[in-house]
């Protein structure tokens, strides 16, 4: 392994040596994980985490994405950020935790609302996107986007006490379209604004999140395609689910789709891409 | 076909239009005809939904969003409504979450 | 619950909104956790994430151990540390990072190794325990004092791709001697440095113990007393084990137990409290 | 007593005296005595374990520093070494871990 470890700086190599000893990641895998990419669509109770793992664990790049600005709200879950950044866009303020923690990752703040003019041209210049997003709308947007650029996409959410994880478009697993091709009724869909959340819940889902995008990255192995993990934080457990695979009559990744590029989802849901505003009014 | 007993369970919001209970025992009688995840459905409308059944079944079943699972398996890998429901099996209906 | 509120001032309503607003935590829960204390006994792998979210949630006052400083090699996995904070030590760095997220929280930092003549001392002020320690003689140390002092024992651990969560010493569940009589041969304990971790996964059961700690001191509830959560990162999977009740035979939480003070837990263990020399020679 | 097929599975390093393979699928020949956990542990030592047996077993029993599940049940609650092994049964043997 004196090979492999060519890959690595002396100093790099003394950073990761705890995962370095690790025989099922190695120097080869600190190698994959160095010249990969993530993109976190969100830097709130979900992408928080998930972005500080995949730092932490030294990614090459990661991309960050969210177009609002930090609130004393945020902060009982969303720990990138502080008090000294409230009214901060949470990607700066986020990028700015992240590179105290690790200066060598390549950090990118998008600070857009990811929409259809925008999102084909920010994801495929990333390995793995990670939605860590909170409403309906961005969520197909993020499906489509990654089955049209053939990304794995790890989807995390969570809501109250509870969380949940899969990761769409990866190895013959399901998408996002082939367990719900109808979007839910916009009254049934809570965001953590309108339901709250208990803050080590999206905790414990966004590490998860970078552990799973880590396994991808550096292993290329799925611990989460065609399996849904649920987790109960008022119970403290886990269950875990096996999902179909990819439906041929899915209409963006199965056999003859009648979406072959990204569309008005806003307009698909019935609802807003905002946290902040729950209902559109389509009529 | 005979009585059944089974688990049936609710979350990610789901067990709101079932009095806020997550997990409930269930009893299905005794009847002529099988006794079916199609036909589950339409007893709970009638016997435990407490509210809003257009936020539960649409049409002739479960509306978009709310997963359906058997003994920790998708129902669309055992045949959806038609799969035919035995004692013990672990029905949950769980309704995908958004928030982050 | 008008009535309730005036626990908490005009800003802590605004902050914690997310959680207040659920039901099954609210106000009350808001006021308890305010109330209440929570000690961190390691400011590394687990005890950064976990302090994170507690102080996150808004916890009256967060105790910090740790007699280390934090090294590069660190950072993989202890969180709440920097480039920057190389060679301070971790329990300054940890409460700098903590107070930069919530300055309402009361950080104590304790810059000691734990031992008998100090524990006692220490725990006493602090309503729960949390042990994310990485040896098995401050384990026996952090257990006895525990017990001795009637506190709640959220016990994380984690190495290479494993974590294990449990709560000893609460409502009759058992405590770390009901399970384990006799320490294990030292040779067969391998910490992080020489077995190596992956970050997300102390990541993971941090989190969990904040989840945990947050239970019992918000709402009087355990997750995990008599249950034994086992995370294996290499598959994604969790299991939830049915534990022994508290044992009448146990020498500390007995019936008539032979351990009434604190001991010389290196010698009883054969083993260090540090986790940089495994083995002590005992002839 | 006929043959009993049975899990049996390893974590938190135990698995590295088992040849690192975390699940084993085994079967106990059939014999005249019980099955018990017990002798299920001899049974292991003898024809599974690869390497240092007393760091598997001490005396008559598990070293310390293991615990033993049935089912998902601590193995305390099952009657310990006298418990009957039965068909199916999931037993898996947890290293406590130490580390953070
Ligand atoms: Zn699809
Ligand atoms: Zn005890």
């Amino acid at each position: 392994s004196e090979k492999k470890a060519e890959g690595l700086s002396r100093e790099e190599i003394a950073r990761y040596g705890r995962q370095l000893i690790l025989p099922e990641f190695g120097v080869e895998g600190q190698v994959s994980l160095k010249q990969s990419s993530a993109l976190v669509v969100g830097a709130g109770g979900l992408g928080c985490p998930a972005a500080l793992y995949l730092a932490a664990a030294g990614i090459g790049r990661l991309g960050l994405v969210d177009y609002d600005t930090v609130e004393l709200n945020n902060l009982h879950r969303q720990i990138l950020h502080s008090e000294g950044t409230v009214d901060v866009p949470k990607v700066l303020s986020a990028s700015a935790s992240l590179i105290r923690l690790n200066s060598q990752v390549e950090c990118i703040p998008y600070n857009v609302a990811l929409d259809s003019s925008n999102a084909l041209l920010i994801i495929e210049q990333y390995n793995v996107v990670l939605d860590a997003t909170d409403n309906v709308a961005t969520r197909y947007l993020l499906n489509d986007a990654c089955v049209l650029l053939g990304k794995p996409l790890v989807s995390g959410s969570a809501l109250r006490f509870e969380g949940q994880l899969t990761t769409y478009n990866y190895q013959g697993g399901p998408c996002y379209r082939c367990l719900f091709p109808k979007p839910p009724p916009p009254e049934t869909v809570t965001n953590c604004s309108d339901g709250g959340v208990l803050g080590a819940v999206p905790g414990v889902v966004g590490c998860l999140q970078a552990l799973e995008a880590i396994s991808l990255l550096a292993k290329k192995k799925s611990l989460y395609s065609q399996k849904l993990l649920l987790f109960d934080g008022a119970a403290g457990s886990f269950r875990l689910i096996n999902l179909r695979p990819r439906q041929k009559s899915c209409n963006v990744c199965g056999e003859s789709p009648s979406v072959t590029q990204l569309q008005d989802y806003e307009q698909f849901c019935g609802s807003s891409a905002s946290d902040k505003t729950k209902t559109i009014q389509l009529l | 076909m005979g009585e059944r007993k089974i688990s049936v369970e609710f979350s990610g919001g789901a067990e709101l239009l079932f009095g806020n209970v997550k997990q409930h025992d269930v009893v299905l009688p005794a009847r002529e005809k099988r006794w079916n995840l199609g036909s589950l459905f339409f007893w709970l409308k009638d016997n435990l939904l407490h509210e809003r059944s257009d936020l539960f079944i649409q049409g002739n079943s479960i509306r978009p969003g709310i997963l359906v699972l058997v003994n920790d398996t998708d129902w669309e890998l055992l045949g959806q409504t038609e799969y035919e429901i035995n004692n013990d099996d672990r029905v949950v209906f769980i309704s995908t979450l958004h928030g982050g």
